[in-house]
């Protein structure tokens, strides 16, 4: 059980509480259905043809004998998708562009990294469908190719894009290069403000492409009709994003194309975005029948978006009795084939934890033979915190303060401006350090070879676009519906919110996710937004079905309805006509639905504003074998503000999952490739996620310091839990050694280096 | 050429069913049988999201060829809870939330059973290494332990 | 909709008029992109419709972008871009760069 | 895609024979944990699997003249739950404790794990400096090899063509004798080693060290019997001047590659620290038997 720091108690009866999940059982007994548990009569099975080159012209494509094999439907290439205009549509971070995109999900003029799908068969069986892979002969003029993000930013390196003209820079360059886009924030006067430190601290570190790793590799039944109407069943973060890029890809109306969302096996931001529904329908559309398309993991290592790797330099000014005067901080990251890495993301949140009158982060998005990135996570944030968070811990021991004490006086407040602008406006940044400063074990001994590492973190969390529908049945038990996919047990904390508000049980209330045709647009179950937009789209809807009920039952009293009052799941007279009457329950009311004028129904859609970021603080402690450089993992303990936690369990396993993924992106789990940019380690035995016996028990600190912006006071807790941990292990291992450690993945053998080298 | 016919026991029931050489007991379940409980994670034997048991013995479908089931008994999570009673394990996870997407979840409590029948009362520390074969990402393993030891404790009970 | 009037100086120089303006800032390279430059404007108006169609007035198809591509912060509560957004006299509005979550 | 084809032999002389007429095609297809991802990855594509899991004497662990034989295609966590075995020759059990999951265990083989022929196998190092004898069957009858000499390379064996390794001899266990295994991986559990060391090591009565085997896993092209470590242990109490040399022995004779998993540097190194620690273990085993 993890502490629950609460600044008051409320009367809630449901929020708060415990209660089983209501998808549970399916999920338990393996009655759960998620993408590939799919099939239709008559159903082929696609299988996608993958480039073993790293970079290479495709000079044509020969699929005439993998057509004659008997039982091959239809085979495809790009020529099966339409063109799409090269232009970047949408916001800057995100910006989508489809020429980019369609040549994502399956290549045209080039093969941009090693797994990049280049056709697709669809075939009566798995072993057809396989065979005819291997008739399709493809003629590549295979191109040199880089992958290191700063062997792609030098002027001699092989171009992805021999007219790409790096945005953001002005006058522009006149050479093509990788750098897609440099960006910039500043605040306040760089020099001056080093001029007036004391010390000056400066690191430049390096991190590995790593992988989201959901255990369930991306799969999805699409079926498109003669007619031009078409339904996919697919597991993915957002099935309205899914059908809006997957129709624009295939050219098509949205409104012929349904997506229903299959239960979802981690997605982590990996899934935000289609790579095997747009090739199932098009072999569906080919060929009449639905098609099933199934990832293999190594497909989803060698194609589906990694997380980039990064190469940065961050340099921190600090005066002698603690204050941070000056931060500089450059990040460069790869994008992978196409460009859009977060590197925007990263430079916002970089020092967005400490009040620093002079901040600059210079962002790189650096092209290079990858697959292209896709969100990971608070994406960009964890890997300059890592930075920032190092020489933070540098600069703490350098002036020689505590290094919770250092990040508490540099905290930043409401008011203190943002190096995009805004000034900080919610609480929540402090509590979680005082928190962990408070815990036991901050202070407890250590002993030989043994270190302790803490670090913070920030993360916007996102509002937008959510919809909900309540209805009531005459039973008065009540339907929740919502477009949010359900990753971690968001159908329970809607369901609670909405028991809440109604005042009533709740397991009278049945949460579902609803398909892109039952239930207005939802946006992505990402950013940490599903419990606060999709909350507050839910209480609304709520709200507006009590008000039904108050119509209703002043009808049946026949008074005004002004004097009726909703409390504790009942109207009860008030006003004028107190007293007069017994409470009459949800359930006495939906009773005379019909009388009363029809259906109980409401439908909210909100676009969620007055977002509260996450923040978190982490302690970490390790003990390093000096002899091997091995590493064990033997505290870890996560503070984090959660505003109010709806349902606790899930929230701690929120923060336990996050931890865990940084543990394992700071210790062991990096893309390694061979000479010819081929991924050798695309498989869960030597891309090496954390296993039950190496992780410790992970101790959460839940913060409540409630967002006065949500009715229940909601922050969004996904994604500030990974942002602190990859600097928390480091600076705990460096602390253990007695040397900064300045590349992450800190496996074995780059600690004995470090060990080895002098201090 | 012609495809296998097996016939095996799956949950207690007699089952028989074709497969190619190639075919396994994992496509075999999923593909033939229609029983989706049991989850593709790899495909490698390295994540345990295939996990069942034959003839007793804990193991990853996906490295077992469909032919090699003819005459055994396969138990699969489908089979787990007995009629409508969902198994100690079952509705401790559901108490302790230790599951969040639950795609790793079947495997897991194959294994944890699995377990629980040779090590009534298990250390933290040896249900960590005998689930070390069973990756999850979303959960970082805090409550799938404490839900296995909370279930070895009531399944002690008399 | 009632006429949202949206008068705006450059700058930030001050009107006598009605309503003390709101003080509107681009963040990041939006400002480099769309108005070579130009960030800062001082514009009165009584919801973010009126603030847009003034910026629009100003660089015709800047409403788009806005709309398209930023979310936006008013007093520091970071909200969508969204027409319906009151203005409350002298805040402080930021149009800042869309955030996508993983 | 040729098909392929599956029998399941019940008898010795019929594995032989369907292996003998394969005329190099076949695959033994025990656990089939290597083999399936080896197949599936297209490195392998054989014509016809043959099943030896249906012959008595490749499955069974019997004790003979003091010491054990188990068959090739005993499960390895069967060999862990035979509680006299896994007293004799802790070592060994170490090693087999160490081949994948619990999972991959319920399936995988020694047998394979030989055969498969990688130089990371667990199981080879403690089996090797338990002096183990492979016993061997072919179209020309039955022989016996020192398990040190199947393995000649990564994935090569000198298995002649159409022999099959039927069983292992684990000799009987001499008064103070003890036996160790310890790999080094970046995590506790799931991996391939990155360096591996095996230590058997007997004691007279006044606790000097008279025979020792030390053979590392994952430095070479193949497990590798290093004489001079274990010359480093004989004659003395095994103390911490011994143990050095023995590092230091263990380290030279190394030979790695450069890969995923570890660096030359690395593996050098490391060699040296878990030979040492291999022995102390060994140590303690050896004066707790009497």
């Amino acid at each position: 059980m993890s502490t629950r720091l609460k600044p008051e108690e409320k009367k809630l009866k449901v929020v708060g509480t415990r209660p089983l999940r209501p998808d549970g059982v399916p999920k338990v007994t393996g009655i759960a259905r998620y993408g590939a548990d799919y099939s239709a009569p008559g159903m082929l099975w696609g299988r996608i043809l993958r480039s073993p080159h790293a970079h290479a012209r495709i000079r044509s494509i020969d699929t005439s004998k993998a057509q004659a094999l008997p039982g091959v439907k239809a085979v495809m290439t790009s020529a099966d998708l339409p063109e799409q205009k090269f232009e970047y549509v949408g916001p800057e971070r995100v910006a989508v562009n489809f020429w980019h995109m369609t040549r994502n999900i399956m290549a045209r003029e080039k093969v941009f990294y090693e797994g990049h799908a280049v056709a697709a068969v669809a075939a009566i069986s798995k072993s057809t469908a396989e065979e005819a892979l291997r008739l399709i002969e493809v003629d590549y003029e295979v191109l040199p190719h880089v992958i290191d993000v700063e062997e792609a930013m030098r002027p001699d390196a092989p171009l992805l894009f021999e007219d790409m003209i790096t945005r953001g820079i002005d006058p522009a360059p006149d050479r093509p290069s990788n750098i897609s886009k440099r960006l910039e924030f500043k605040i306040g006067d760089l020099d001056a403000g080093f001029a007036a430190a004391d010390e000056i601290v400066e690191a430049s570190l390096k991190t590995a492409p790593v992988h989201q790793g959901y255990l369930e590799p991306q799969a999805c039944l699409a079926r498109f009709d003669p007619d031009g109407q078409a339904e996919v069943w697919a597991s993915s973060q957002g099935h309205f994003v899914i059908r809006a890029l997957t129709a624009k890809l295939l050219g098509m109306e949205m409104g012929n194309l349904r997506v229903h969302p299959a239960e979802i096996g981690g997605g982590f931001g990996g899934k935000n975005v289609p790579y095997v529904e747009p090739v199932a329908l098009a072999l569906s559309r080919k060929t009449g029948h639905p098609v099933k398309i199934v990832m293999s993991r190594e497909e989803v290592f060698k194609a589906c978006g990694p997380a980039p790797g990064s190469s940065m330099t961050v340099r921190i000014g600090v005066r002698k009795d603690g204050k941070i005067v000056a931060a500089d901080g450059v990040f460069k990251f790869q994008a992978g084939a196409f460009p859009g890495s977060p590197v925007m993301n990263a430079c916002m949140c970089a020092f967005a934890p400490y009040d620093i009158p002079n901040v600059r982060s210079v962002g790189y998005d650096v092209v290079c033979n990858r697959p292209k990135t896709a969100a990971y996570r608070a994406p960009g944030s964890p890997v300059s915190a890592y930075a920032v968070e190092s020489v933070v811990d540098m600069a703490a021991a350098r002036i020689g303060m505590d290094p919770l004490q250092f990040r508490l006086q540099n905290i930043a407040r409401p008011g203190t401006p943002t190096v995009w602008g805004p000034k900080h406006t919610h609480e929540g940044f402090t509590e979680t350090i005082q928190a962990l400063m408070k815990h036991p074990g901050y202070r407890a001994p250590l002993g030989r070879n043994q270190g302790r590492g803490v670090a913070s973190g920030y993360w916007f969390n996102n509002g937008g676009e959510s919809s909900a529908a309540v209805h009531v049945n005459e039973d008065g038990t009540v339907v929740v519906a919502t477009g949010s996919a359900d990753l971690s047990g968001t159908r329970a904390s809607l369901a609670m919110m909405a028991a809440e508000t109604l005042g009533i049980d709740y397991d009278k209330v049945r949460p579902i996710v609803a398909d892109t045709a039952s239930i207005g647009y939802g946006h992505l179950a990402a950013g940490s937004r599903t419990t606060f937009a999709t909350g507050i789209a839910v209480v609304e809807a709520c709200k507006k079905v009590i008000d039904n009920l108050r119509a209703r039952a002043a009808m049946i009293w026949d008074v005004s309805a002004e004097d009726v009052i909703w409390e504790d799941g009942c109207a009860r007279p008030a006003g004028g006509s107190k007293g007069r009457f017994e409470p009459l329950s949800l359930k006495a009311i939906a009773a005379k639905r019909g009388v009363t004028g029809g259906p109980i129904v409401a439908e909210v859609s909100v676009n969620a504003g007055g977002v509260a970021p996450g923040f978190a603080t982490e302690l970490c402690d390790v003990e390093v074998d000096p002899e091997t450089g091995q590493v064990k993992v033997l505290r870890f303990v996560a503070a984090q503000d959660v505003g109010r936690a709806i349902h606790p369990s899930y929230v701690e396993g929120q923060i336990q999952g996050g931890a865990a993924q940084g543990i394992g992106w700071a210790l062991n789990e990096e893309y390694i490739y061979d000479e010819a940019g081929r991924l050798t380690n695309a498989g869960f035995l030597d891309y090496r996620v954390p296993v039950a016996s190496d992780l410790p028990r992970i101790e959460t600190v839940l913060v409540e310091v409630p967002n006065p912006n949500h009715p229940f006071g909601v922050k969004g807790v996904g994604e500030a839990n990974i942002v602190p941990s990859l600097a928390a292990v480091s600076n705990a291992v460096s602390h253990a050694i007695g040397r900064r450690m300045t590349e992450l993945p800190m496996s074995p053998p780059k600690i004995l280096k470090a060990l080895s080298s002098e201090r | 050429m012609a495809k296998h016919h097996v016939t095996a026991t799956v949950n207690g029931d007699v089952v028989e069913f074709l497969c190619e050489t190639r075919q396994s007991l994992l496509d075999v379940l999923r593909d033939e049988l229609n029983l989706t409980g049991t989850k593709e994670g790899c495909g490698t034997g390295d994540c345990g999201a295939c996990s069942v048991t034959i003839d007793g013995r804990l193991m990853c479908s996906c490295l077992v060829l469909g032919v090699e089931a003819e005459g055994k008994a396969i138990q699969t999570i489908e089979g787990m809870a007995a009629g409508k009673d969902l198994h100690p394990l079952q509705r401790q996870f559901l108490e302790h939330a230790a599951l969040q997407c639950g795609i790793c979840t079947p495997g897991i409590l194959i294994a944890a059973r699995s377990l629980l029948e040779r090590n009534p009362d298990p250390t933290e520390d040896e249900v960590r290494y005998w689930l070390a074969g069973n990756l999850c990402r979303c959960t970082g393993y805090h409550k799938i332990v404490d839900a296995v030891l909370d279930a070895a404790r009531e399944m002690r009970r008399p | 909709m009632s006429r949202a009037s949206g008068r705006v100086t450059r700058h930030g120089s001050r009107v006598a008029g009605v309503r003390t303006p709101a003080r509107v800032v681009f963040t990041g390279d939006f400002g480099d992109r769309y108005t070579g430059g130009v960030k800062e404007f001082a514009i009165e108006a009584k919801n973010l419709r009126g603030v847009i169609k003034a910026l629009d007035a100003l660089y015709p198809g800047l409403g788009e972008h806005l709309e398209k591509e930023t979310t936006v912060a008013i007093d520091g509560e970071i909200h969508e871009v969204g027409y319906y957004q009151p203005v409350r006299p002298g805040c402080e509005i930021f149009f800042i760069p869309k955030i996508e979550g993983g | 895609m040729s098909e392929m084809r599956y029998e399941a032999p019940t008898t010795l002389a019929a594995a032989v024979a369907l292996l003998a007429g394969a005329n190099g095609r076949a695959s033994v297809l025990a656990g089939g944990t290597d083999l399936l991802i080896r197949m599936r990855a297209g490195s392998v594509e054989p014509g016809l699997l043959i099943d030896i899991k249906g012959i008595p004497e490749m499955t069974s662990i019997v004790a003979e003249n003091g010491g054990y034989r188990f068959g090739a295609a005993v499960p390895c966590m069967e060999l862990l739950e035979h509680e006299a075995f896994a007293k004799a020759w802790p070592g060994v059990i170490d090693g087999v404790k160490l081949i994948g999951s619990i999972q991959v265990k319920g399936r995988a083989t020694v047998g394979g794990n030989l055969c498969n022929a990688s130089p990371a196998a667990d199981s080879v190092p403690p089996l090797i400096a338990a002096g183990a004898v492979a016993g061997i069957v072919g179209p020309d009858g039955r022989r016996e090899s020192p398990v040190e000499n199947i393995v000649t390379g990564p994935g090569k064996t000198a298995l002649a063509r159409g022999e099959i390794v039927t069983s292992f001899l684990l000799p009987r266990r001499p008064p103070h004798a003890g036996d160790a295994y310890l790999r080094f991986t970046p995590r506790t559990e799931m991996d391939i080693a990155v360096v591996g060391v095996g230590v058997n090591l007997t004691l007279d009565d006044s606790g000097v060290c008279r025979q020792a085997r030390v053979c590392l896993g994952a430095v070479a092209e193949r497990a590798l019997l290093v004489p001079e470590a274990a010359a480093a242990l004989i004659g003395t109490r095994v103390d911490a001047a011994a143990l050095k040399r023995l590092a230091a022995a263990a380290s030279a004779a190394c030979r790695p590659i450069d890969d995923k998993r570890g660096t030359k540097e690395f593996r050098i190194k490391v060699a040296g620290v878990m030979a040492r620690r291999a022995a102390e273990m060994a140590l303690a085993r050896a004066r707790r038997k009497n």
